[in-house]
């Protein structure tokens, strides 16, 4: 069973880093190319957040697992020491209105939620811990998603 | 991400190429910014060769858009495809502007 | 004072993504270029020996540290989990026999060891530690290295 | 890493570009393979374009000069400078190999 774990500095120069180290992982476990894209727009979502609220830019680090269940599901956890917040309590954004009506951000945790099968967050001692599950056969992947879609 | 700025009679054409995510969002804003102060009013974002976007680009595009809309301007998409297509989508941001299938067709729109 | 910490699983795949974090990092703190590429040629051939030898290819992780001391000296650590190896007790290669006489083999140890100021070995725990140290100033440098040379 | 190969009249020229490191080397040594199956045995290795090499890639381009000279071929380098230069010299294969300065150099020594 293959584990991953990358851990580096909560710096937006290593996004760059930690998506390549992250993705190089999930492509030698055989995850399809498009699937790849989609962890790391929730990814960078995720972590973006993470350096800009949760250290509010104070030194800090974030480590990121890989693991695989169930022979089929990519587990992918983001653990930071910053301020607890759980993510998966936001509302939904207004994502109907036009130009003039549009409010600049809020999108992120909207795309996370929407590009993996399943999104849970806890607090583990003083860490946030957000997972990220994604099927890695098709599938469940479309099916699981509507259902994500739907209740976003 | 790598930015191509073209300037046509109609428009200024911007080609996007590569992955336009938090670390290249700001790089985008300074071309955009430059092409404002130069009087540019009419901007095409040419997707063809772009192959990642996260809410960070989103946002660099809406906030151009909104800049050109006071100013009587406008923002006009082409070549969408792909999963940028699908954030375009999933975000409501294909609801926001013109999107044509080729960049041509978005000048000869003008 | 800037600390830099990278942990990641022990495998080839992740050479590039080692060298890439570290190096975003030494630049970030200003590290001259030609000096980085010294230290991305010393820590790969840190990295590729704990890979093929400490670990056998094992499954593993490496860590890399750094930080500056002194404003002027770069300290770059390595650790690994594997077995227990005393870099710095290997005997000086031939580097001066044609090519008919020269071996394949044995010049990493030897580039590490030309590439930095300082080079130190420890065992801590059950981790093997390789400290390398790279002054920034190039006055420093040149004349320490001139001594590593002469002594390696 | 690029590996270009140009088929000339008295040589084949290797033209390396970017980094070799470890896991650069195995693709220098399956090119390597390709070009003394076809036959070849002069091979200008041109470093005009490498801005880095370790001692993985300093092993294959020794390989490769090993089992030239079993059969009366040779390893020629050109265009060594900076780190890469560097790392030659102080490995001491500066003193194996013969180099000249540019690739054309080398072409007509030959
Ligand atoms: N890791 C986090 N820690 C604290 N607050 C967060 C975190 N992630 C998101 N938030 C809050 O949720 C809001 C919505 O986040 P997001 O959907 O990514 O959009 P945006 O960052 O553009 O506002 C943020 O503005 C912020 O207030
Ligand atoms: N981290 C390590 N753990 C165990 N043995 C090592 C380690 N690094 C180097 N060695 C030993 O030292 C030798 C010389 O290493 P090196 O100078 O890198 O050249 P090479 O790897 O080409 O033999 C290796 O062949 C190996 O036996």
């Amino acid at each position: 069973m293959s584990f991953f774990r990358v851990i580096m500095p909560a710096t937006i120069d290593h996004l760059g880093d930690f998506i390549a180290s992250l993705s190089r992982w999930l492509q030698q476990q055989g995850l399809a190319a498009e699937k790849i894209g989609r962890v790391q727009l929730a990814v960078e979502e995720a972590l973006v957040n993470i350096f800009r609220y949760a250290y509010r830019g104070k030194p800090g680090e974030v480590e990121i697992r890989g693991g695989i269940v169930e022979d089929n599901r990519f587990v992918i956890e983001i653990l930071d020491s910053g301020a607890p917040f759980n993510v998966c309590s936001l509302p939904q954004p207004d994502v109907k209105s036009g130009l003039r009506e549009r409010k600049l951000g809020g999108l992120g945790v909207f795309l996370i939620r929407n590009m993996v099968d399943e999104l849970v967050y806890r607090r583990e001692g003083d860490r946030n811990v957000l997972t990220m599950i994604v099927a890695k056969s098709n599938g469940r992947f479309s099916s699981s998603r509507q259902k994500v879609r739907a209740g976003a | 991400m790598e930015i191509d700025v073209r300037k046509e009679a109609q428009a200024v054409v911007m080609s996007l190429t590569g992955r336009m995510d938090a670390v290249a969002a700001p790089q985008f804003d300074r071309t955009a910014a430059d092409l404002l102060a130069q009087g540019d009013r009419r901007i095409i974002i040419d997707f063809a060769s772009l192959e990642y976007i996260s809410s960070a680009g989103l946002q660099s595009i809406l906030a151009l858009a909104k800049q050109l809309e006071d100013s009587q301007g406008s923002v006009i998409l082409s070549n969408l495809a792909g999963p940028v297509r699908e954030v375009f989508d999933i975000s409501g941001f294909s609801l926001i502007f013109p999107i044509y299938d080729r960049c041509e067709d978005a000048l000869a729109s003008l």
